[in-house]
């Protein structure tokens, strides 16, 4: 039952992720990044991370994807122009990323022994309770600076994005 | 697997009440704000025009599917696809009663209880933006786009404030889960206030509750916040190029978020399936009660119809009413009913606040929404979470 | 006992004039920089005579306070501590009241030049360091206060910055004061490598132990370096050369630092390290040699010049030579009792000649003064009294504390004896001198021009001063510092009488000279043109060390340090290190094509490489 | 939170998680590399986040302790600042360049 969910999730993910890279129209690249974190959702719940999961959905799918698709549509550019693609990276990319994750690949099944498998809650470290005692104990102090940096970015984004008043 | 066969079942059952729920809700809809406006609203098909959702829904289905030319086609199918989607999915965490017994079966009234339900609820509703989003960019129309990029800035902004006052009674109720909410709200105090949030120390929980309601009307596109579809503005929104079945889609959407926010609050703020005084005060006989006098009523008129069919319909509802009182009174339906009872009575109203407030109140202007969502809502959101957190502190 | 209030409220004086004077209204400033030194002066006498000072106390050890740790390095423990005993509570009294006085008559004198506030900043400041200098507890505070002073000197000499010669002779007496300065470090550092200390009471404690060193030794060399050090800021030989030219400042300025207190210092530190000296044989012949020399030559310069100031100023580097001759004949108390005498009638003298000036709007030149004796009669009657004071005619002060210099001198050596009363007398002769060409015969000035005399604010400090100066000779310093420097012995009579009618005979030939018959003075000119003209022109020894030292110096900088080492080396470097990376960065830019996506490409490429390397190596 | 009856079956090798944020990863990277759209370019940036996000998990899964969460909470958030802010600059370079071609933003100058 575990590998079919995973299964379907992990299928849905990568098939997204393809298609986001396939496609050439900002807005279908977007649905399908959607698509990914949705589908990582699922799977951090099989993880045993509800409340990465639940953060998944409400910040990644629900606030910053919302943001780009607001402002593809703002600038509506349409769909990707065919330029010439510049040849060394088509013919060393492609070869390179398969390479690479190869490599990752053979580097996971090296160091971690094949034993060990996840089963549905067997992990209930994620649930939110945990995290927030963790979050507001050893890690306080990184958690306020990222407040910081989010009002920062806040302002920043204010500053760049607004016209200018002469 | 009895979980799996079990889910289904319950799903199946949500689905069915919830499809009438929203066709009938139309119906209530339209006849409120008739009767607001001094009219009568829709009577012609079947009595009191009960039988008028019927008609809309073979309406929609049957009409001819109008596709514009220049649309995106696959995003313009995909929108209201998404919108259903999202309004929908979360019904299956909102639990509707307690534990329940039947035939020798323990569950519970829920499709599936998750232990982090409201932060899952809140997520995939805030996921509905996409579908209006997208409806509004897909159909290749400058009303429509207005529309879709409204409702996503809308919907943003008022996330926000939501959230914030979402935070503050489960501040105090130490949970996330729907079910443990409502459990921590049992009890009364001094016997006769119950323990709801809104009532419930050390800060009672009214500012918040104000604060989500207006919160869930702008999140779900509703007056005095419906400007992703203003008619004098924008034609019809983001749905302007819709019909047919993709429309009822919308539409289905947004009376689904309606419910969604009306329980998401009940549950929350209202103390969910607990009664509104304590069973020794005879809480468990209000609804026989209720059904009781309008059998009466029913046969009262009856005997002096106001219309012709009168003579006909009046009875039988008369006795629909009646047999509703007794089933009340079944000591084994009770645990099973009474709690649906409460729930779908504080739904009810608030569903019908929703209505009231579109019949009585107008549509802002776009930069007040804006200026409203960030210098009022979440200012006041933000104190009233500190209060909470101070008093929780303390206590 | 709050020591450090006593310097910290002219500082802060300086800071309140020296932030915000250019706000504050000039009676602001006045309240200011008096009522600070006031204060500081006041809080002076509160502490002394807490100590018992001036009821036989403060005999043994000197009261010292500890307020922190300055520098802590291994052996290294310097403090920042203050300490009184009697020898400080002299240098207390002087620098405060005499300052106190000085500051008062500078609000009338400076009232109507620019950088008013400016001026007394830098006046309060010079307070400031001078206090830390004579409360120091160790060689290190000392050098402080040493240094502050220099600076604040160097300022004030530069006062008036408009003017050409004003700068030049700031920093005349800045550099020539390095070099005394530089062997006062040096003396410093030879004083910790030798002692393992700074503070004076422990190297004093050391110092005593050992045995006086026949020849020269370490101890010879400590005391000849902080003797360079005092000839650099007390104008002694060969590094007086500072001094006339200083005069360029504010007469306050000549009076209070230049006369009374700054160049004072020098004999400070030698009295306050004098058992330094007196564990070395040579090193105190060799002070009184330096003493007697300048204290006659200055004497000889005085005799021709012919601006007033000038006058006294060569007037004062001779009478600090005869404080270094009390010094180095061992009879260190009658140093210091000259040096408090002199800091009277010397700063009287100067305030009086600034008066003078004030009176003429600026005339320094004597040859064109005369007669003013009914014009300004109170500054010509203070003038008087510092002219018989300094001239040692009993029984005013300058008599006492010369005589005894004297006849410590005569025990020491006869012929310094003999040389220091021709001095004696060519003192008495040129400042009655300057004063007759003031006050008597006509006024040879502008005559559309009326003198006027000085404010109050001006001659109430000269007769205060004028009144120190006659009766100052009563305060017994000798017997103050005995339980420092022992008894004073008396010398034998004669030796008085000599000195007194030498010093009379001095003024006699100066009113025969410039009152009676003003034609002999130009026919020995005339006479004896040579010598004249030598000692007109201050015996050449300016120029002498322009052709020896600062020219051959001037020309290597340019020369060498300039053209090759700067020019061709640093220069080198810097440029050739800019050219290079300029090169490299030719290099680096082809890879910076400006598409972020290859940017990324060399990225993963380097991932890659680096998951290789670990795989290969097996790590992880 | 309540188990549901079938944790007793063998579960998925953890390995196959890794794999996956691995391909993601991979992905993501591609999507940087052959995308000109600079929108999009920055969408291949969440996709690797994202895919470093499900390791951290896996990870915290395996070693039975929540940090790996909490990790991901921080890049989560670090990734709502970056894109607030990285949209914005995008939005001036349109308004600036009026194209969105990532390969025309290659000179620093103008």
């Amino acid at each position: 039952m575990d590998a079919v969910l995973f299964l379907i999730f992990a299928a849905i993910a990568v098939v997204c992720a393809l298609n986001l890279v396939i496609q050439t129209h900002p807005i279908a690249s977007a649905l399908s990044l959607i698509g990914v974190m949705a589908s990582l959702a699922a799977i951090y719940l099989q993880l045993g991370g509800e409340f990465i999961a639940a953060a998944q959905l409400v910040v990644y799918a629900g606030a910053i994807m919302v943001l780009f698709v607001f402002v593809i549509m703002l600038l509506n550019e349409g769909k990707e122009r065919k330029a010439k693609r510049r040849l060394w990276v088509t013919i060393a990319g492609l070869p390179l990323l398969f390479v690479f994750v190869a490599l990752i690949h053979f580097m996971i099944l090296r160091v971690l022994p094949p034993s060990d498998s996840v089963k549905f809650g067997a992990f209930t470290g994620g649930n939110a309770e945990a995290i927030g005692i963790k979050l507001f104990t050893a890690y306080l102090l990184p958690f306020e600076v990222t407040s910081v940096l989010i009002l920062i970015a806040i302002v920043g984004a204010i500053v760049l994005a607004r016209k200018e008043v002469d | 697997m009895p979980y799996i066969v079990l889910s289904l079942i319950k799903l199946l059952i949500v689905v069915l009440v919830l499809m009438h729920t929203l066709a009938y809700l139309q119906w209530v809809e339209r006849k409120v704000i008739a009767h607001v406006q001094l009219r009568v609203g829709p009577r012609r098909v079947g009595p009191h025009g009960l039988l008028q959702p019927l008609a809309d829904v073979i309406k929609l289905v049957t009409k001819e599917g109008m596709l514009p030319s220049h649309v995106n086609t696959i995003f313009y199918f995909l929108a209201p696809f998404i919108a259903v989607l999202f309004a929908l999915i979360p019904m299956c965490l909102i639990p509707y009663g307690g534990d329940i017994n039947v035939f020798g079966i323990h569950t519970t009234m829920q499709v599936t209880d998750v232990s982090i339900g409201i932060l899952l609820v809140f997520g995939l509703s805030g996921m509905g933006v996409y579908g209006v989003a997208l409806a509004g960019w897909a159909s290749n129309n400058k009303y429509s786009l207005m529309g879709g990029l409204r409702s996503s800035a809308q919907m943003i902004s008022y996330e926000l404030p939501m959230a914030l006052a979402i935070a503050a009674p489960l501040l105090i109720l130490n949970t996330l889960s729907f079910r443990h909410i409502v459990d921590g709200q049992t009890g009364f105090y001094f016997g006769f206030i119950p323990k709801w949030t809104i009532f419930q120390g050390p800060v009672p929980q009214i500012v918040s509750f104000v604060l989500f309601m207006v919160a869930g009307f702008a999140e779900t596109n509703r007056v005095p916040f419906d400007l992703p579809e203003a008619e004098n503005e924008l034609v019809a929104g983001f749905h302007t190029e819709y019909s047919s079945m993709t429309f009822a889609a919308f539409f289905m959407a947004e009376y689904a978020n309606m419910i969604t926010v009306s329980c998401i609050a009940t549950l929350l703020f209202l103390g969910g399936w607990h009664p509104l005084w304590p069973e020794q005060y005879g809480s468990s006989l209000l609804p026989s009660l209720i059904f009781g006098v309008s059998g009466l009523v029913c046969f009262s008129h009856a005997a002096r119809p106001a219309r012709p069919f009168d003579r006909i319909t009046l009875p039988v509802f008369g006795v629909l009413f009646l047999g509703l009182a007794g089933l009340f009174l079944i000591p084994a339906g009770q645990q099973i009913l009474m709690p649906l009872f409460w729930f779908g009575a504080k739904t009810g109203t608030i569903l019908f606040v929703f209505i009231w407030v579109r019949a009585t109140l107008p549509r802002f202007r776009y930069d007040q929404l804006m200026g409203f969502a960030w210098t009022f809502m979440f200012p006041a959101a933000l104190i009233n979470l500190f209060v909470t957190a101070l008093g929780v502190a303390l206590s | 006992m709050q020591l450090w209030l006593i310097p910290l409220l002219p500082l802060a004086g300086f800071l309140l004039s020296g932030l915000f004077g250019r706000r504050l209204s000039k009676s602001a400033i006045n309240g200011i920089a008096v009522g600070s030194v006031l204060l500081s002066f006041l809080w002076v006498l509160k502490t002394l005579s807490a100590l018992g000072a001036f009821s036989g106390g403060l005999t043994g050890a000197p009261y010292n306070e500890h307020y922190y740790t300055w520098i802590q390095s291994g052996t290294l423990n310097i403090g920042v501590d203050f300490a009184i005993d009697r020898l400080t509570a002299v240098w207390l009294m002087i620098v405060t009241g005499v300052g106190l006085l000085i500051h008062i008559y500078a609000v009338g004198y400076m009232a109507h030049e620019s950088g008013y506030y400016r001026f007394f900043a830098y006046l309060n400041l010079f307070m400031f360091f001078m206090l830390v200098l004579v409360l120091g507890a160790n060689y290190l505070l000392l050098f402080v206060g040493w240094e502050g002073v220099g600076l604040c000197s160097y300022l004030l000499i530069g006062f008036y910055f408009l003017e050409k010669f004003a700068t030049d002779a700031g920093n005349k007496a800045f550099i020539v004061n390095r070099i005394g300065d530089f062997g006062f470090s040096l003396a410093v550092f030879l004083i910790w490598a030798h002692f393992g200390s700074l503070d004076f009471t422990t190297v004093i404690a050391k110092v005593q132990t050992m045995p006086v060193e026949p020849n020269v030794g370490w101890i010879t060399a400590i005391s000849l370096l902080l003797l360079l050090g005092a000839t650099g800021k007390s104008a002694q030989l060969p590094l007086y050369v500072w001094l006339p030219d200083a005069m360029a400042g504010p007469t306050p300025v000549s009076a209070l630092i230049h006369a009374a207190t700054m160049v004072t210092a020098g004999v400070y530190m030698v009295a306050r390290s004098a058992p330094l000296f007196l564990h070395s044989a040579s090193a105190l012949d060799i002070v009184a040699i330096i003493g007697i020399g300048t204290a006659f030559f200055a004497a000889t310069i005085g005799l021709a010049q012919t601006d007033i100031k000038k006058v006294f100023a060569y007037s004062t580097v001779s009478q600090l030579g005869y404080m270094f001759v009390g010094l180095g004949t061992g009879a260190f108390s009658a140093g210091v009792f000259h040096v408090m005498t002199h800091a009277f009638f010397k700063a009287l003298l100067f305030l009086g000649a600034g008066s003078v000036i004030h009176a003429l709007s600026g005339e320094q030149d004597l040859s064109k003064m005369g007669g003013l004796r009914k014009k300004i009669p109170i500054t010509f009657a203070t003038l008087m009294c510092a002219g018989v004071a300094i001239a040692g005619v009993p029984p005013f002060s300058g008599f006492h504390s010369k005589d005894a210099i004297l006849a410590a001198a005569y025990e020491h050596a006869p012929w310094m004896y003999w040389v220091g009363v021709i001095t004696a007398g060519m003192t008495a002769f040129y400042v009655f001198r300057a004063l007759f060409l003031c006050f008597f015969g006509e006024y040879r000035g502008d005559p559309h021009h009326h003198p006027h005399e000085s404010p109050p604010s001006m001659w109430i400090p000269l007769a205060i001063l004028a009144v120190l100066s006659l009766g100052g000779g009563y305060i017994d310093i000798p017997k103050f510092l005995t339980p420092m420097f022992g008894e004073p012995h008396e010398g034998e009579a004669w030796l008085m009488y000599v000195s007194v009618a030498m010093g009379l005979g001095g003024i006699l030939i100066a009113y025969l000279f410039y009152v009676v018959s003003p034609a002999i003075p130009d026919g020995l000119a005339r006479a004896f043109r040579g010598p004249y003209r030598w000692i007109y022109n201050k015996y050449f020894v300016d120029e002498f060390y322009d052709a020896t030292v600062v020219e051959p110096m001037i020309d290597g900088s340019r020369e060498l340090l300039w053209r090759v080492a700067d020019v061709r080396m640093i220069d080198g470097v810097v440029n050739g290190a800019g050219a290079t990376a300029s090169a490299v960065g030719g290099l680096l830019r082809r890879a910076q094509s400006g598409y972020i996506r290859s940017y990324a490409g060399w990225v993963v490429g380097g991932a890659i490489l680096v998951i290789v390397y670990m795989g290969l190596k097996g790590g992880l | 939170m309540q188990l549901p009856p079938f944790q007793m079956i063998a579960g998925v090798p953890l390995t196959w998680y890794l794999t996956l944020s691995a391909v993601l990863f991979a992905l993501g990277v591609a999507g940087f590399l052959f995308r000109r759209n600079i929108i999009t370019v920055f969408m291949s940036i969440e996709l690797m986040l994202n895919a470093v996000n499900l390791s951290f998990v896996a990870f915290s899964y395996k070693l039975k302790q929540n940090d790996g969460h909490i990790y991901s909470f921080f890049v989560m958030v670090v990734a709502a600042a970056e894109a607030a802010v990285g949209l914005a600059i995008i939005l001036t370079v349109f308004k600036n360049r009026q194209t969105l071609e990532i390969d025309e933003v290659s000179s620093l100058k103008d």
